[in-house]
């Protein structure tokens, strides 16, 4: 991990209320160990927002690590009135990875509203390494996609109101998928009503799951103890010290389901 | 994290301080619980630089710490219910210590109890074994846990017989930790001095409570936490200030230090070190800006020492 | 300065509040000593559209106030030290009064004094001539005089005497004003109510201090002052939340409030009503946009009255 | 005075740390009563800073005012990062102006640093009026003036270190020229330490003066008494509500030069 001042390569508005930027980060860049990590951007140079906000890594290449961000309050929307050519300073890569997949088993990828970002990076690298398998995106409606609706490529898309794919959530797909192969692996990122959900489906059909979570982050980097989230089934870890509360910034975001506890 | 190289080593100011016996190669401290255990975050942060390092309070058993939602930020501040997660003493003497023989920089271990015995019987096996720290900062002010803690911090005879008792089983520095939120933090830091305290810190964070309207939720399990930050600057310079007009024995400044300039208010406000919390969050190596920049601010204002600085503040009264 | 016009008046929410037997149009008030005596601004804000107008501390006599500097910014913040600069009771009955009585909105006198005696003067001075003063509020929580004021504020006996003496002279409403900078606010709070305020306020402002590494000077005349202002906002909300689980009577929370969310996490927290501060010096006019983002919020959460919001947070434990 | 969203039309660099920012705002401008008034700048849409920023009105016209700022501290930095086409909230026109003069007495005009904003605009007004005057203008270097020195016009710059017209203070010019003329008026706006010396000079050789002077400010409009400054020899006035101290943003800037105690 490292602070990098990065230079904004690209900035631009994706869907509602949904942003992509690219930085030119060769140090970060080069460190990335897979879908799953992310990085931690000062939003402002001033103190009234002394945190860094966390953003997971939806892309990266040579010299290049890119974010999708949705606006949510300040800091995001400040994000999103930078220009190409601006600096931001990053702190990264952090975190955890999504763990390989086993050769043999057929990953379907499942992200909900921004917590697509990762799921795309694991995308990528199911496409580079000719692996197949099965992505769903779930949203409120069309306007917060920008993904298309492909289910003859295996990406399915829902919305709560049917207004571009299935209606419904991602576990209409999920189900029909899961169900019908075998020795299947789930890596699913998005709002914690969702995981939860995936969660209890995983654990009742003995599916393999890999979720990553969120937290609020005072540092990323395991100094502050805040990040935590209660977790079970584990042993004492290293870096969280704990039994009962792993820390999200060190530990994760990638969890196995069967350790996560979401109470 | 390369050392200061504007100008020729020799011609830069000197920023060693003295606290009790205990020579400091710089002020800047970075505060516990904001920079864990000291071994977290090496790539970003060269430790050796620091004046010292100021552990994670550390209670007799290891404790779990408070449910999550554990932080929040706020403005100019963030609040934290960390609740004095730690890996307790046993374990800190096994893992720890040893990490600790390798640093040049000197470490402070903070240490938490429940009961006063608890505290002693904590620094009797720290005593026990042998170490490089020098010395305990005894946290008598966090406003994170039920039991303990701050029934200390507020009251000046349970001040005085708890530093007493400390100062009978160690010679290492004894620094009593003030809490800021009190209705006379002065007679508190004059009751650790007269019962043998090498050094009062002051201030821990200030109780605090945030709300989402939003979502019509508390933003912290605990509801109220420690505010910290620069919103809490004026409240530990006022301490500070406060405490250098009674006290006789060194007083290190603790709030909402983020620059080498916020390190010489504090000095002029009577301090003789500071310790760096909350910023450490936003760049795990700012003490060592820091360190760069207070060189500078001493040069530049044509001091030789940083000593220069100690409770020099000019005021109008 | 035009009203709210969103929607249509009739399916906007409710805001009107209680306080003893006082009815408020809404929630939304001025603070002391941070909008002058309500009359200094007129092309800047409609006062009749506030909840209530609270007018700078008055004391016996008039004063001159604390030699400048008296104000400095801190980090989402700032330091006054005013000294309660003031008219004295005497002009305020003559100029002041007269004025009031064209206002629609509600006016409440705050008071300061050096001793009980001066309080209960004022006040008897008060009573005997007529006006519509809807009631006092009582700073015993100043923290830039040297005499009077915080003694009160920080002892729980002191705050019962006052408020009863004061109780048995006036069937206007009393309003405490507490002070944050003690080790316990609720417990004074309780005495205030058990000696019959009509509500308490909370919270005056922090103790802090600024200094100028540059100059190497204080900021501030008599070094400490009162920090206010969205730094504060969490301590605020803090002492609003533990007075509500105590107290019956109604409280009026104050401390960095900027925005309609800002008075909604207030109430939620507890308080029935607000005071904004340190915000009036940015925008004369922010009152009036808090209440139409009040009224907005109210609306987005389908609450049909300002009072569903009282006490209201939900908590994880 | 009035709260106005004003369109910025230029912002540029006129010496060392001196900048000129030309606002496109009709109401305020509309307002303007004379040289010496003040706007007061909301310099961010956060709360990192709460407070404006008091700066003198260096020239106005039809629909537009003009200040005239130095680089101190981080709001006016970010003053000099807005752009033309950006907008800033001002307050105003707020306080006094300098009083019209005499037909007959003869105005010595006197800047000192970005003090020299009101003069400017006291010299426009002159110079419309067709009124003989003098100026003089003092700064630390050359580096920090971007006015002509012009004897032959009757504008005088001083310099401490003689990089450009006069070696010294403005003391130099300022005596030999009130001495040398009757009925002389002085103007002047600058550091404390140079309005301190001209009052002594003025009132040795009794000679009528104002002086607009500083004061750290919370409000602009008299709500938070926190620009208090000493003054003497003055009667109670009615918006300051006080003898021994006058409310700079109500009763000033602008005071008689006997009325002033510097300390
Ligand atoms: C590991 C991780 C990866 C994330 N990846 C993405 C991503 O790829 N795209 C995306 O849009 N969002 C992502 N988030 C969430 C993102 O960090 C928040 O949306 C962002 O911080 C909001 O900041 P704000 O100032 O705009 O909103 P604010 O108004 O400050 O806060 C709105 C909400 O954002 C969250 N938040 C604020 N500060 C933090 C913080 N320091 N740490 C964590 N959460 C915070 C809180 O839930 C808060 O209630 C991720 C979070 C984590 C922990
Ligand atoms: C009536 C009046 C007219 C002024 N006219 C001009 C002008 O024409 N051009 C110009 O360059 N400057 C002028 N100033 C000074 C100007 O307001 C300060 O330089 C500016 O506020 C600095 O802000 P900052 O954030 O950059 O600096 P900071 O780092 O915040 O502060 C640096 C110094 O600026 C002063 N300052 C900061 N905030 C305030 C405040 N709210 N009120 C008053 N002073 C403050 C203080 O002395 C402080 O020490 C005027 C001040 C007053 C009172
Ligand atoms: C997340 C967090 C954890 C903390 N944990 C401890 C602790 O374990 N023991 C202690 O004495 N102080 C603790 N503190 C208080 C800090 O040491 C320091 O006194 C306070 O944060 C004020 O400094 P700052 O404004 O620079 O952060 C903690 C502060 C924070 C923000
Ligand atoms: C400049 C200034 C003057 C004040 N004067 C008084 C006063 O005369 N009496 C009083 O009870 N409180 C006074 N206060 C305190 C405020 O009423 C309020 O309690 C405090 O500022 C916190 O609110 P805020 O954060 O919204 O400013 C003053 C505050 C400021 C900033
Ligand atoms: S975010 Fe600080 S420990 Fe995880
Ligand atoms: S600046 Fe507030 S009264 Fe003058």
């Amino acid at each position: 991990m490292i602070i990098e001042r990065a230079q904004i390569i690209t900035n631009r508005k994706l869907a509602k209320d949904i942003w992509k930027m690219k930085f030119d980060t060769p140090k970060i860049a080069k460190d990335v160990k897979g879908a799953g990590q992310f990085i931690e951007i000062l939003t402002t140079d001033h103190w009234q927002h002394p945190l860094r906000r966390p953003m997971s890594i939806a892309s990266f290449g040579e010299g290049v690590v890119s974010i999708i961000y949705k606006l949510f309050g300040e800091s995001t929307l400040r994000l999103s009135q930078k220009r190409p050519g601006d600096f931001l300073e990053l702190l990264g890569p952090l975190g955890n990875t999504f763990s390989e997949w086993n050769n043999d088993s057929y990953p379907i990828l499942i992200g909900g509203g921004v917590g697509l970002a990762p799921i795309l990076n694991l995308k990528y690298a199911c496409d580079h390494h000719n692996i197949e398998h099965t992505m769903i995106i779930g949203a409120k409606n069309a306007e917060e996609h920008f993904i298309r609706n492909e289910p003859n490529n295996q990406i399915f898309l829902t919305t709560d109101d049917g207004s571009i794919g299935e209606k419904g959530t991602v576990m209409g797909p999920l189900e029909r998928i899961a169900l019908s192969n075998t020795n299947v692996t789930i890596y699913a990122c998005g709002p914690t009503a969702m995981l939860k959900v995936i969660k209890s489906f995983a654990l009742d059909h003995n599916i393999q799951a890999q979720l990553s979570v969120e937290s609020y982050m005072g540092c990323g980097v395991g100094l502050c103890q805040g990040c935590a989230i209660h977790r079970k089934n584990s042993t004492i870890n290293d870096r969280s010290y704990h039994e009962k509360y792993s820390l999200v910034c060190v530990d994760g975001p990638v969890y196995d389901a069967r350790e996560i506890y979401f109470g | 994290m390369a050392p200061f190289t504007m100008r020729e080593k020799s011609i830069l100011a000197d920023l060693k301080v003295t606290i009790g016996k205990e020579l400091f190669e710089n002020p800047v401290w970075v505060a516990s619980g904001t920079f864990g255990y000291g071994t977290e975050a090496p790539e970003l942060v060269d430790v050796d630089r620091l004046g010292a390092i100021v552990t994670k309070s550390i209670t007799r058993h290891p404790r779990e710490g408070n449910p999550p939602p554990r932080i929040v930020e706020t403005p100019s501040g963030m609040i934290n219910s960390i609740g004095l997660a730690n890996i307790g003493v046993e374990k800190y003497i096994k893992d720890l210590l040893p990490i600790y023989e390798g640093l040049s920089t000197k470490v402070i271990m903070n240490i938490a109890g429940t009961d006063i015995q608890e505290y002693i019987e904590i620094i009797e096996m720290m005593e026990s074994v042998s170490s490089v720290l020098i010395g305990y900062e005894i946290n008598i002010s966090c406003p994170n846990v039920k039991k303990g803690g701050m029934e200390f911090g507020v009251d000046c005879d349970m001040t005085a017989i708890l530093t007493e008792k400390l100062r009978d089983i160690t010679e290492r520095l004894i620094i009593m930790k003030l809490s800021p939120n009190v209705s006379d933090i002065v007679s508190i830091g004059v009751s650790a001095e007269n019962a043998g305290a090498d050094a009062v810190s002051a201030i821990n964070t200030v109780v605090g409570m945030s709300i989402n309207a939003k979502t019509g939720m508390s933003d912290i399990y605990t509801n109220y936490g420690g505010l910290s930050g620069p919103a809490i600057k004026p409240v530990g310079l006022a301490a500070v200030h406060k405490l250098h007009q009674k006290l006789e024995i060194p007083i290190i400044g603790i709030g909402g230090i983020v620059s080498g300039e916020d390190t010489a208010e504090y000095m002029l406000a009577g301090a003789t070190a500071v310790q760096v919390g909350t910023a450490n969050f936003r760049n795990p190596g700012i003490t060592e800006n820091i360190i760069d920049s207070l060189t500078l601010y001493l040069n530049e204002s044509n001091r030789s020492s940083v000593t220069e600085l100690i409770g020099k503040v000019h005021t109008y009264s």
